[in-house]
């Protein structure tokens, strides 16, 4: 684990790599990381996350600024944007159901090839999908995420980069910190190792690549 | 009465002491407003918490305790937050007694189409696929006609959100079940005949002999 | 949720049933529970565990007692009497990998039909069971386990049911909490609703059906 | 310095600074005695802690703070603890740099057999199978001989315990690691000879022209 300028952390991020973002509506979201991303014009992102927030707001920004090629996400709804360019054939949106998505990214961390799931059988989302039959019961096979890089908003973190969210702003943050190549972290308090109770570590310090230093 | 509110009544009625409970947005959000009296219902907001309280008062909010739409809310004594993978757990573990969402289209079998119109909304599914299969009860909150069509059809033509029938569907106009895979009707609103409830719906309606009036006040 | 005797909670499970147990060697596991079992003569239990623990501690007053006719478990090693019991055929063990058999839980209990590992690929373990090829590499299908009940410790809980546990105590508990019909907790302390804060609840009220009365 | 020594300093030297470290009983748990000084490594052990540390002074113990065993251990400033799922999700996921086990077997081409001899020895796969089939790194601690028979065999005969070969095998005699699929000798321990090693071994050791000594003291 190493303290990092943001800049130098974000410029580790080559074009076309894959994100996954934590938050959800933006609330949760690594707010600076996404910002560095817009100042040093990053092209060609994937982006997986819970949704696309709103128009520049969270993750909307990398959408306004035309930064995102692909999107693995469950809701796009309150974010024309992102409908307007899929529409437009500018970016590619694969909508998977919201237990689905994190449930994969989970996989992917926890090195499960994928999930099983009821979610989705017998409707548009199993099409071209293997199924599974276990006790009588089918379920879609559902592979595993994986991404190059995980941006985290924690709440707390000590210098080692144990981390801690707080009330909602938990959401799909220690999911992805376990399901990317690359782990980043924004935090919004930083403190001295051994102030955060061991039962109250989220994410542990040792599948943290780059805590960003505070300003 | 407006619709919305005969709806979300009429859908507080089946909630019960200690039940754990998801609301879809839109007329589903209303029926918290509706908890009889003396109740303790635990509401579970997806992005994760259980145990959400009203909107806050005026500088007494946080910006990371939200509901699922980004909106500040309150947690009661007792609450608690968790990331999305266990929100999810709760969903389709079956822990979740209730959920309430709302419906784009109801078939006389009792299945649900409630995320896409396809080439027109495509905002996704959220969690509304994992919602309609995962929860122990699914009830539908729904105008029972759109533009003068109605809305309980013979058969969705819309996508469907899952291919388990849903529990309970209530209209502004009538409480409709699905027993043996039947659309039945069970209630109609007060000042409703069932004979304007059958001519307001495309889908064929069994009808029994009783049929009670919604007990809203 | 309700507070009840211990005598009360355990009298609601009947001869045959099957038990998830928290605990790790014993460390973590329901000592009070598991002691009123064998005082209630309990017969022909299934149980669901990491490990059988040692000859009379933990678990392992299950075994000796001779109450239990199959266990599910990770490790029998430190039971001398879980080993002679299983080589008389008088209690049937079958041997899961320890990362899989969480999992397996974790999948009953969040509604998953089973989980994809490959672990065991190659050795006794795949014997007679579902392969599946997700990205090129092959996975176990394990499926997912469900108990008629759950018997948890925890360190702490409200008055509504609400848990977080201590240190390495944590282990099973809070997964098998999620995978049974009827959730039966002891807690080492029980505290007035509202003085776990909302980000240290590990297992939410809404899943407990019981909570054993202090004494 | 005994068999069990020269194994565990061995191993140590394996360590790097900031890894995450899983270490099986007997053998292995004794590397944790020669961590370099100044360098800072993270044990897990697998009942849920990561920042495990000494064994407490007397009457500095919590029953509920433990090692695999069961035995009393502390904790680290900056430890955190887990359940079991997250537990082997780091494990399975590839997060563990390292873990260290003991072996019943290990063969030419580098598999491993550590679990059960059957009829004899059955006490359970325990974590073993997670932990050889998911660290980023497998080494194994063990004996070069039991009963005067080579444990490095041509073929393990006892069941094994993930279809993954091992990357390093550390004996009181030698260093082996398995590129390209093949026993390759890389290091005897000090005073003994190439000879040895190749005399104590059943499997077949492709041994390059220059071995080297172990670095213990």
């Amino acid at each position: 684990m190493q303290t990092i300028l943001i800049s130098e952390a974000v410029a580790k991020i080559p074009d076309g790599a894959s994100l996954m973002i934590g938050g959800f509506m933006a609330v949760g979201s690594p707010g600076r990381i996404i910002d560095e991303l817009v100042r040093q014009g990053k092209r060609d992102l994937t982006v997986i996350a819970n949704d696309t927030a709103m128009p520049n707001l969270g993750i909307g920004k990398l959408i306004h600024a035309r930064l995102v090629s692909k999107a693995i996400v469950s809701h796009i709804g309150l974010n024309p944007e992102t409908q307007q360019q899929m529409i437009a054939g500018e970016l590619q949106v694969e909508l998977v159901p919201q237990g689905t998505l994190i449930e994969r990214i989970r996989a992917g961390g926890y090195g499960l090839g994928g999930i099983l799931t009821a979610t989705g059988v017998g409707t548009l989302v199993e099409e071209g999908k293997q199924k599974v039959t276990v006790g009588g019961k089918d379920y879609l096979v559902e592979p595993a995420l994986h991404a190059d890089f995980a941006l985290v908003n924690a709440f707390l973190a000590d210098y080692l980069g144990n981390l801690s969210y707080a009330l909602t702003a938990r959401n799909f943050n220690p999911v992805i910190a376990m399901a990317a190549d690359t782990v980043i972290v924004d935090a919004d308090n930083v403190v001295p190792v051994g102030v955060i109770a061991p039962d109250h570590v989220m994410t542990p310090s040792s599948i943290v690549d780059y805590l960003i230093a505070q300003e | 009465m407006d619709a919305q509110t005969v709806i979300a009544k009429r859908i507080a009625l089946e909630l019960r002491d200690g039940m754990l409970v998801n609301l879809g947005i839109g007329i589903p959000t209303q029926v918290a407003n509706f908890v009889p009296t003396g109740m303790r219902v635990f509401f579970q907001s997806e992005n994760g918490l259980i145990g959400t309280g009203a909107v806050p008062d005026e500088g007494m909010h946080h910006r990371l305790l939200t509901d699922a739409g980004g909106r500040p809310v309150t947690a009661l004594p007792g609450a608690c937050t968790f990331d999305s993978a266990m929100s999810f757990g709760l969903i389709r573990g079956g822990h979740l007694d209730m959920t309430v969402l709302g419906g784009l289209q109801v078939d006389s079998s009792g299945r649900l189409a409630n995320w896409t119109i396809p080439g027109k909304m495509v905002p996704g599914m959220g969690g509304a696929m994992d919602l309609a299969s995962g929860a122990k009860r699914v009830v539908i909150a729904m105008q029972h006609t759109a533009k003068g069509k109605s809305k309980l059809v013979k058969q969705c033509t819309l996508p469907l959100t899952t291919a388990r029938p849903i529990d309970l569907l209530v209209t502004e106009l009538a409480v409709v079940a699905f027993p043996e895979g039947r659309a039945t009707l069970l209630e109609t609103a007060p000042g409703v005949s069932v004979d304007q409830v059958v001519a307001a719906t495309e889908a064929a309606l069994v009808v029994p002999d009783h049929v009670a009036v919604m007990n809203i006040q």
